[in-house]
């Protein structure tokens, strides 16, 4: 076992699946210079083929990555902040997600986008999207949240050998985790959940950055007497219905915490699937707690209320309980 | 000529030239029957420029294409059994029905797929260029489009990403005048799209895209510079269609019909094919033939798609993952 | 009062709102060609200036748009086809929706895009998106869908005369409804729903192409002594849950029908909301009767089976009455 | 100099080029001291680029920039103390706190908003001009982008449109050597962007971005020939940042330092358009005056940030719609 954090962690994925099978290669915007902290080394280790500076042109970069996958070999394009996928969304949309079904299954599509969102950290608008469901929208695309470092390892090593194409959306809110991992090679099967913590009368399922503070809310509730089970979602698309109905199933009560905007949220999402398929498990209202449908603003004083925080799932909580 | 041609090779280009436009003359027929369906582009018209590039590629090259996607499979080698079998949507379709009149495809001859967003294969094109350069084979890509594609963002990003990479892939712009209904003049602000050529640092070519000998030659030296390494070539071919934008279509292509007159009755790219043969010494009764083989080989298509199955219900959700997930409705 | 389609519903949407303001213009692939049938006339009436044909270059067009939206045009640019948008998507999200509140104000962004959407006529998994719920993702666009062409005239003229980016879903497999319109001038204010049908027992909301098997299946239902009450959701943001939530007060019992694909859909938005909102009115599970996470195939065979109609959702309603 | 320019003008120059410059130099100072926070890119080395063409501008024409966004307003003629209020985040910001660093604006000086998208604001710049096209006015638009946005797809669509439409607007491509850390020349196939105008048939021209006169010279041309009606030009300045990227990275641009040397020493356009003055008979008092006076506004300007208030919570659902909505959280 050893220490690592969240970026060491995609760092470790990467290099690893690079060294493993040369068909996998990165491409995006400086990602030869380790600008945001996960492609360090790789350059050195794996030459500029291979670790290929782009111009900057999303639409033309991870269309290319497409017809590389198409051709067989399994490009990881680094998207640098996950709003710069809007002016590649016709590619991954038209191309990269429909591709496979199109023709019939001739086409396999093994890529691999990687999303860091970068919110809480006073972007403003244009930088601080956490896109996920506006990708859940899309048929054909497989899309992956991990919320810890060994998550993100475990994950991504998991889409780079995935013959789907998977959009990994990494929470910069969590670079600050650390993990011990294994030292061996590990890879965690997509889609499914992870049951973070038992509990017996409300469920919490959380994703992203929202995890932490759902496993806060946890530790709080038991303080006062509510045994929360708290499920790092983890995989958004496929998405592990079975182990959330279980849960509610045993507790009867559901919230929902979700760091995207509220509307068309996973967490209304999954909302829908409880109401629907574990209706007569449910004693409360399900409770989203998500961001308001509003864009994120610059100012700190103005964009830190907005975002899912422990005090607002421990109260969405008792609000379920009552 | 600076390149000699077998008449192996030139009877070749005409069968599948012949391919092309019997292949459109039946299917046109079968859509306004009713027995196909859904948007439907025609290639006739322009088979010179589309054999003459595809003749050009080895059958392991790569193709991609648009939404006027019959003829560049053909083109490529494509068998039309399940091509044909594809526009009556058939579980024997080269697709197995879900691609349809706007996406042909044979990944068995090197067509990664006909897409139907305008300008969305460019980059693909550029991507697959880019997947052989790093495999260290000698594979080049071909990509087409229309002179309304070359107006989308990703005909930018493809030549300057190919250029800077020096990638082996030839870009060929089939220029048939119209965008739609909209004429080249009123949504390309300047006169040859391959003039944009010398804006990234490559070639631009523009040939008589009726001419198919000629369309050869250009696209063969694009290959042989893409092949060695020297890196990507823009062409465009000057071409026309001879049908409607799509077929079924309510509105008729402004002034279309009064330009058809001529590049039907002088520009026909089987006609001067035909014509050339003669020049060249092929005798009538050969050509004959082929055109004889050719309507047997559209007859039997039609005969297959007609006697294949339907695709089952469940082929709905399959294909939608190569690794499957649960899809819940 | 005179009868039109949906299409020259639309058609007298568009040339009433450009003889009223001179602001108003129409852009797009072939808007003055009248291609898909709705811009008749206009060409001839209001000139190409006003009436402008585009380069096929959706994210050049539809910036340019919100670039004349600034200076004071109110533009409606046409999509020709709802997937078109994608290449778009970039400048509609980044630009389009987020300028107002990035500039504090400054901006005022009075923009439609038409997006028509043609599904169930066999173009295969890139022609045949309704993708409004990917838009519902992100604030700061308005949405309708109108599903008469009563609705589509009087919502149209809304969204043009709206400060506000909006984007009109015109749902193309409703264009042979015929609907009688009065001949004056009249406004249908974006964000509230139309109870089509009263009833007791049950609620159904459903939006576009799905409202008149809704209303179907309220017919038959009542045949079966089922009372049903039938909802029109016309706008999708606003979101109209007030006429949803009193509904459900009074019946208990929800089905939503949407044409979208059923993960991230408007019906599973809907659902969240009445599951946290409505849940102690709720008397069975919310049934969404929508189409399935998958792509449109080419082959009828395939495609019809996969969208909301009359028969599923009488089923589903009977499934919440069992 | 073809054109003739006056003192006060020359004067009112080199007060906004200091005026940017010591804007940059005091924020910077306060994000390192924690007081400023976001990601933060200076105009430094930069200010003839944009000052001389903000200067060929008036005041009622349009200006679309970039996520370098400080400079550009200033060079438009804002006042800088709610742009110093802004990226303080505060109530009394020119976006009212909402759009911080990467989004300076200032539509009362016809500054439309700098967009951090990059390569976003092409296309809003174009209908900008297509909408005083429209209203019949004399406006013009002027569009910032950087040598990496010229990659973007949205430059070639926005470049066709404008030419085909006979627009007036003016791409100003600030050509700094890189975008991000990565050189130019490993993004751009060709040695000058300028040359792509070629294929729009648009006039293409390369200047000196350091010489303030000279791009003055250059896009007062080119807003002569919009405002006549004469259609868009694309003018590439040769320029450089004096900082990195964006203050507070902890990647150095490698080669920056380098070549630093030899563009603050030898290439600074304040020390070049200083010399230039005296050579044009200005005294050195009256410069060190502009510099003293732009410097108490300066310090007024953070004085004033300081003491505004923040904004109250409500602030972050309000300008979501002009038209307001219920918002439910
Ligand atoms: C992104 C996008 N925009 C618009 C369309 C609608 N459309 C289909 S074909 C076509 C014209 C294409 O013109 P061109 O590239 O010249 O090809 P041609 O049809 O002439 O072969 C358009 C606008 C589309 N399919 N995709
Ligand atoms: C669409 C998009 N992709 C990537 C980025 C990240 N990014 C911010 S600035 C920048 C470099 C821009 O280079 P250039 O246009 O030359 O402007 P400069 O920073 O040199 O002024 C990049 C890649 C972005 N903001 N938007
Ligand atoms: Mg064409
Ligand atoms: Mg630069």
């Amino acid at each position: 076992m050893h220490t690592v954090t969240y970026l060491q962690a995609i760092n470790e994925a990467l290099r690893e699946e690079m060294d493993r099978d040369e068909r996998v290669f990165i491409m995006g915007e400086d990602v030869g210079w380790n600008l945001l902290g996960a492609t360090g080394g790789l350059k050195d280790r794996f030459g500029t083929e291979r670790v290929r500076n782009t111009p900057i042109a999303e639409a033309g970069f991870v269309g290319a990555g497409a017809g590389a996958a198409m051709v067989g070999m399994r490009p990881v394009v680094d998207m640098l902040i996950a709003p710069f996928v809007y002016p590649a969304f016709d590619q991954i949309v038209s191309i990269i997600a429909k591709s496979t079904y199109l023709y019939g299954g001739q086409a396999k599509m093994p890529i691999v986008l990687r999303a860091p969102m970068l919110y809480g950290a006073g972007n403003a608008a244009q930088h601080s999207d956490r896109p996920y469901p506006t990708f859940m929208t899309i048929p054909g695309l497989k899309l992956i949240a991990p919320a810890s470092p060994y998550d993100a390892k475990g994950m991504l090593k998991a889409a780079i050998r995935d013959d789907d194409p998977v959009i990994c959306f990494e929470d910069w809110t969590l670079t600050g985790l650390r993990n011990e991992i294994p030292d061996e090679d590990y890879v965690i099967e997509l889609g499914k959940a992870a049951v973070k913590r038992e509990g017996s009368d409300i469920t919490i399922v959380a994703l992203a950055g929202a995890v932490p503070h759902a496993l806060a809310a946890g530790e709080q509730l038991a303080g006062e007497g509510i045994s929360a089970e708290v499920i790092d979602l983890r995989s958004i698309v496929p998405l592990d219905r079975d182990t959330i109905l279980a849960s509610v199933e045993k507790t009867g009560r559901l919230v929902v915490a979700d760091p995207a905007h509220i509307m068309g949220s996973v967490a209304s999402e999954i909302s829908a699937i409880v109401a629907q398929e574990g209706f007569w498990s449910l004693r409360a209202p399900i409770i989203r707690v998500a961001t308001p449908h509003t864009h994120i603003p610059f100012s700190a004083t103005l964009e830190r209320p907005l975002y899912p925080t422990t005090e607002k799932i421990v109260n969405a909580a008792k609000r379920a309980m009552a | 000529m600076a390149i000699t041609v077998s008449e192996t090779d030139m009877l070749e280009m005409y069968r599948r030239m012949t391919r092309i436009r019997q292949f459109e003359e039946t299917t046109q027929a079968l859509l306004l029957k009713g027995e196909l369906y859904g948007s439907f582009h025609t290639s006739s018209g322009q088979e010179a420029s589309i054999v003459g590039s595809c003749m050009a590629l080895r059958t392991d090259d790569y193709m991609v294409g648009t939404h006027r996607s019959h003829g560049h499979p053909i083109g490529k080698g494509a068998k039309i059994d399940r091509l044909l079998a594809e526009l009556m949507g058939k579980e024997t379709g080269i697709n197995q029905g879900k691609g349809g009149s706007m996406h042909l495809s044979d990944f068995g001859v090197g067509s990664l797929g006909e897409t139907s967003i305008v300008g969305s294969g460019l980059p693909v094109a550029t991507g697959a260029a880019l997947g052989s350069k790093m495999q260290g084979n000698d594979r080049v890509t071909l990509c087409f489009f229309g002179d309304g594609a070359s107006s989308q963002g990703t005909f930018h990003e493809s030549l300057n990403m190919a250029s800077l990479w020096n990638l082996p892939v030839i870009y060929v712009c089939e220029n048939n005048g119209f965008g739609e209904l909209t004429p080249t003049h009123e949504a390309v602000s300047v006169p040859d799209i391959a003039s944009r050529a010398a804006g990234y640092g490559m070639p631009g070519i523009v040939v008589d895209g009726q001419d198919v000998l000629a369309v050869y030659e250009v696209v063969s030296e694009a290959v042989r510079r893409a092949r060695a390494g020297e890196g990507p070539t823009l062409v465009e071919t000057k071409t026309f269609r001879f049908d409607n934008h799509s077929i079924g279509m309510p509105v008729e292509t402004p002034g279309h019909a009064e330009m058809l007159v001529h590049w039907r009755g002088n520009r026909c790219p089987i006609d001067l094919f035909d014509r050339a043969l003669k020049e060249f010494g092929c005798d009538e009764v050969t050509l004959r033939e082929i055109d004889a083989q050719v309507a047997d080989e559209v007859s039997a298509a039609v005969e297959f798609g007609r006697t294949s199955p339907e695709p089952p219900p469940e082929a709905a959700f399959t294909h939608l993952y190569t690794n499957p997930i649960r899809i819940d409705s």
